[in-house]
């Protein structure tokens, strides 16, 4: 599978992300810098976290007018599965490929910590290599991680299971202590209806090997690169 | 500006008499004002050490490790090995963190940053040392302030162009009340190959400027470093300078790109004193000249004059000399990065540093006595002064012996002191796993960073205990060099070289100089002994606030190898029945300690005695039941003692493990054995089947080792001493350790 | 050379916790009777020229402020 | 009830990178003959009863600016 990693001005886990990704078999992954228009070749796209042009205005704000973002309209309207990391994420929002918006921390700090979260299944392209209900520990690291979004887009959500992952305690429960952030409903991460375009607060390419704490982030790549 | 050179406008600039009349020397004429700007700040302190040089070459700058000695360029570099090579430093940013705390910070990272790339070296990791008046209380409001402040603006440099920030220090003490000390630190990798040079080489190259528009921030921000803090530096309003991290990260990326492609021959970074301090330093390190057009000087405000181009801090620039005919390369990279660059000047042969308005000269100064001749001073020092006691009988004259609730308590008190408290509210701000190298996370005695490129394990860390230093300076500087040493062993790790960071008051105060020196030669003579070798640093004097001088600080960030993951060791307790062990002995003194400070308010009496045989023997041992595989865990005895000690190896990490100890009977007073802080001790637990051969092991290196008991699945904390028996539930230990700073600071968010 | 504001106030809906920290500091500080505070953005925005209203219009709605989460209003 | 909106924003002699981009992506969005923007804070606070204005201005001053970087004005 060939991944593409795309580098906005200011992405900084761009190196991350596909170090995390060579380590599975099978996977190529290569940069593809924002003045690019074509995403020709590849089967799948990550939006890496950091702050694309300094998150100014708003997180994604500009970055959603780079030349790239046209092609990865299109790949994701082809189906394409797009992955956004912290940063991408909020691009993601901004660029209408996902809905709500991520706002600044409940607590106003930046974060960067382990947090627990539960995994919804709902056979994507996301999450099929895991367990549902099942926890993984990876860490987020955001000053805006907030997911807001009105009522009836969250009833949506719902209703189409498209919340896949949810802040949790030890136990599995999506209580406000386990929510780092404030979002609505504890969410950490959700995909559009039709299932291709993923949108996540933790990082998972930082949970992909034993040296640096967990590995649990690795479930999520399993899943992109073995498919359903 | 035809502004005629009074005594009045001489002075205001902060040049004697004397210096004037060496200027005119220099010259054979009278300096323009515009000259006058560039002797004032390349003769400032910040970038002159007039009055500290003398002093720093003390400093051991040999090694075998060392590719690039101190003072050479921006920052030494190590070998590590394989062709491999680190470049680190740290600097100062207090004065303008005094005045305007986030954006002061800010720059203060971006500036250290710029000094590592501009080595050639790509950034991996950062740390801080950080100093405020005491956060508690209706009193401590405006230093919460400074402190939110500054933490949030190293927080939003550091995470936004992706350096993790994986270590550091926080204390706080009155002394820097007004006046916080913000010491940054930053390490960089390199190929020996790749070592970049700050000089301007080959006659008739070009030469670039590149980075954010040049404005009227931070004038003469250098010669205000240089000055004592008073209620008028608040209107010292221009000295301000806004960071912006984003534009940081492009240049950082062009300018490694630019590095890598060969047509550099030389880059030197816009720090204090900006282009003035880049023209003339890469002039003077080549044995050239440097001519620059003040017009071709992109700029964000109109009308500005060549004094206040010259002069400008703005940040996040950089002066590079290219290889002729590769002009083209250049402005690709930095035309792909979406940076502002021209090309301003070039290189002459005639070592003169020129500067046009135009086709008129505004500045023409031989660039080598601009940047070498600085005039240097030898300050008086006060004679020493008398010896402060260190017998425990004094020192606890009127302190009664504590009953068991009282003995309760102070540890208590000791690990709610915000200097001894979790620092996790701070470093939580930090994105400390991006670049995925941290092996050891913010918590332990020294981070532990991974760096993939070189397939290499650093361990870092930073210390300074000014309380020592104010007590006796020479002995707590050698202190702060051992500390570090020690938190590194600790780590599994050798530690290979230091920077250091000098944090004074008013140099013309005999008994602030005196501090200086006594600090320095402290330093120098215990880096010789550790065999870690001053790869560089930073001076920082007039740190005054109205309230007098800070304690002397002279800050140390020392880093080591560690040959193999297996290796890596933390400081908390692992699994219950492992066997607790005090290496070094339970120690006896109680000067200058955190007991008497916390507990009782006082701050008093000769800090402990470092013996650098004992310590260095310590370090040794406990590399060598690391290597061995024998031990679970190391964390060294320092403020709070034996007890803090033991309740942070409970505590510090996320499963909270209980400890049952039983203390050897003793002369000294309950009080004393649990806090105080004789040197060269450490903690250690092993697995119980690897006891015996540990307890062999160290005795027969000759290390006082003492079998105190063992780790529980209870979480309490039980010490027996002197027919005592005191227990601790570890969880109120853990928050009273835990919340202390994150419940102070509810509600300040520091931006 | 004409000069315009924008202001970008985050929606009533969405929780705006820098509103509530600086509403609790003014209390601290002894202001009183301080209710509801908001934090948003004031853009202002110098034209050489007096800008296209439509398009200003746009880039207020769809750039300077986020439907979802900020309502705007254009002065000047 | 009394409303006041305090608008905070940077001195124009200090570096406002945020209204820098700002402009760039106007400019990019295609609105053309944008000029110099600068990006702060517009504080909107509803207070109770009429505040006292010598205690409004002087925590505009010290808490809502920082003066050193930035002017602010108080409206309504
Ligand atoms: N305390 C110190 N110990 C050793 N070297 C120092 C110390 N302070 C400054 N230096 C060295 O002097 C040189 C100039 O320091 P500095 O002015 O801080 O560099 P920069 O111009 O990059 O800020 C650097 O090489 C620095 O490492
Ligand atoms: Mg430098």
């Amino acid at each position: 599978m060939k991944v593409a990693v795309i580098r906005f001005p200011g992405s900084n886990c761009d190196q991350d992300c596909v170090l995390a990704l060579r380590s599975f078999e099978g996977v190529e992954a290569d940069f593809v810098w924002h003045k690019d228009t074509s995403l020709e070749g590849f089967d799948a796209v990550i939006l890496p976290g950091g702050f694309s042009y300094g998150d100014y205005l708003r997180c994604g704000a500009i970055a959603r007018f780079s030349p790239i973002m046209a092609a990865v309209k299109t790949f994701a309207a082809a189906g394409g599965p797009v992955i956004g990391i912290c940063n991408g994420f909020q691009i993601l929002c901004e660029a209408g490929l996902l809905p709500g918006a991520l706002v600044r921390n409940k607590g106003l700090h930046f974060i960067c910590e382990h947090v627990g979260v539960r995994m919804e299944r709902h056979g994507t392209k996301f999450t099929s290599a895991g367990l549902t209900g099942g926890i993984l520990r990876i860490p987020v690291a955001h000053g805006e991680g907030c997911y807001f979004a009105d009522e009836d887009t969250l009833r949506q959500l719902r209703a189409n299971d498209q919340i896949l992952l949810r802040y949790c305690d030890e136990q599995g429960r999506t209580t406000a202590a386990a929510n780092p952030n404030g979002s609505c409903d504890n969410i950490a991460g959700i995909t559009n209806k039709a299932r291709n375009v993923f949108g996540l607060m933790p990082h998972p390419e930082r949970a992909c090997g034993a040296l640096l704490g967990s590995t649990d982030g690795r479930v999520i790549f399993e899943s992109l690169i073995h498919g359903n | 500006m035809a502004t005629d050179i009074t005594p009045e406008v001489i002075e205001k600039h902060g040049i004697t008499p004397e210096e004037y009349a060496r200027i005119e020397g220099i010259l054979g004429r009278a300096p323009n004002l515009t000259e006058l700007g560039v002797f004032s700040v390349m003769w400032s302190e910040h970038c002159s050490y007039k009055n500290s040089k003398p002093e720093l070459r003390k400093f051991p700058t040999e090694g075998d490790r060392v590719l690039v000695k101190a003072g050479e360029e921006n920052a030494g570099v190590i070998d590590i090995g394989d062709g491999w090579a680190v470049a680190f430093k740290m600097e100062s940013h207090n004065h303008p963190s005094a005045i305007e705390p986030f954006q002061g910070a800010a720059t203060g990272v971006g500036g250290i940053i710029r000094d590592i790339f501009t080595m050639g070296a790509r950034p991996v990791f950062s740390m801080n040392s950080l100093r405020f008046g005491d956060i508690r209380g209706e009193a401590g409001a405006t230093n919460r302030r400074l402190f939110a402040g500054v933490v949030s603006g190293i927080a939003h440099y550091g995470n936004c162009i992706g350096i993790p920030t994986i270590g550091g220090e926080v204390y706080f003490d009155d002394s820097y009340a007004g006046n916080p000390l913000v010491n940054v630190f930053c390490l960089g990798i390199l190929r020996h190959e790749e070592i970049a040079r700050g000089a301007a080489s080959g006659v008739g190259n070009p030469v670039f400027y590149v980075g954010a528009e040049t404005g009227r921030d931070g004038l003469a921000g250098a010669a205000f470093a240089s000055r004592d803090l008073t209620e008028e530096s608040k209107e010292d309003r221009p000295a301000v300078q806004v960071g912006d991290p984003f534009r940081e990260k492009l240049l950082l990326e062009a300018c490694l790109e630019l590095l890598a492609s060969g047509c550099v021959a030389g880059i030197q970074d816009m720090g204090a004193a900006g282009l003035t301090c880049s023209t003339c330093e890469t002039a003077s390190r080549g044995g050239t000249g440097v001519e620059i057009d003040t017009e071709l000087v992109p700029k964000r405000e109109t009308g500005m004059t060549p004094y206040e181009i010259l002069l400008s801090e703005s940040q996040e620039r950089m002066l590079v000399i290219v290889k002729k005919g590769q002009e083209a390369t250049v402005r690709e990279i930095f035309e792909k990065w979406d940076l502002p660059y021209a090309e301003v000047g070039e290189v002459k042969d005639d070592g003169f540093m020129r500067v046009k308005e135009g086709g008129r000269t505004v500045v023409e100064i031989p660039a080598k006595q601009l940047a070498d001749d600085a005039p240097i001073y030898v300050r008086d020092a006060a004679p020493k002064p008398l010896p402060h006691p260190s017998d425990t009988a004094t020192l606890l004259e009127n302190i009664a012996s504590p009953d068991k609730p009282a003995l309760e308590a102070a540890l208590i008190s000791l690990l709610s002191h915000p200097s001894i408290a979790s620092k996790r509210w701070v470093w939580r701000q930090y994105d400390h796993m991006v670049r995925l190298g941290a092996a050891v996370l913010p918590g332990s005695d020294a981070a532990v960073f991974y760096v993939r490129e070189a397939d290499k394990f650093l361990a870092a860390t930073t210390d300074c205990n000014a309380i020592y230093c104010l007590q006796d300076p020479r002995e707590g500087a050698k202190i702060a060099v051992a500390e570090a040493a020690r938190n590194l062993a600790c780590s599994g790790a050798v530690p290979i070289a230091v920077t250091d960071n000098l944090n004074f008051g008013n140099p013309h105060r005999p008994e602030n100089f005196l501090q200086l020196r006594e600090s320095v030669e402290g330093l120098a003579e215990a880096c010789r002994r550790f065999e870690t070798p001053v790869t560089g640093g930073n001076v920082s004097l007039y740190n005054q606030s109205p309230a007098g001088a800070i304690d002397p600080t002279p800050t140390v960030g020392m880093v080591g190898l560690i040959a193999k993951a297996a290796h890596i060791t933390t400081q908390a307790f692992k699994d219950p029945g492992d066997v607790i062990f005090l290496l070094g002995g339970l120690g006896h003194e109680i000067g200058a300690s955190h007991y008497l400070l916390a507990v009782h308010g006082q701050k008093k009496g000769a800090p402990p005695a470092l013996d650098y045989d004992k310590e260095i023997a310590l370090h040794d041992a406990l590399r060598a039941v690391i290597r061995m595989g024998l031990i679970k865990s190391a964390h060294d005895c320092s403020e709070g003692g034996l007890a803090v000690a033991l309740a942070e190896c409970s505590i510090s990490s996320d499963v909270v493990q209980g400890a049952k100890v039983r203390i050897p009977a003793s002369s000294e007073r309950t009080d004393v054995i649990l806090f105080n802080e004789s040197q060269s001790r450490a903690l250690i637990s092993v697995g119980a089947k690897n006891a015996a051969a540990v307890e062999a092991l160290l005795s027969w290196r000759g290390i006082d080792v003492l079998r105190l008991g063992s780790v529980t699945k209870d979480p309490t904390l039980e010490i027996e001493v002197a027919g005592l028996t005191i227990s601790w539930d570890a969880q109120d230990l853990k928050s009273s350790w835990g919340d202390t700073i994150g419940d102070l600071m509810a509600g300040f968010s520091g931006n | 050379m004409a000069k315009v504001v924008v202001t970008v106030i985050p929606k009533p809906s969405v929780l705006d916790p820098q509103g509530a920290a600086t509403a609790e500091a003014m209390k601290h500080s002894g202001l009183t009777g301080v209710g509801r505070v908001r934090v948003g953005k004031s853009i202002e925005i110098e034209f050489d020229e007096a800008p296209d209203r439509a398009k200003l219009e746009e880039v207020a709605r769809d750039l300077l402020s986020n439907p979802v989460i900020e309502d705007y209003r254009i002065e000047g």
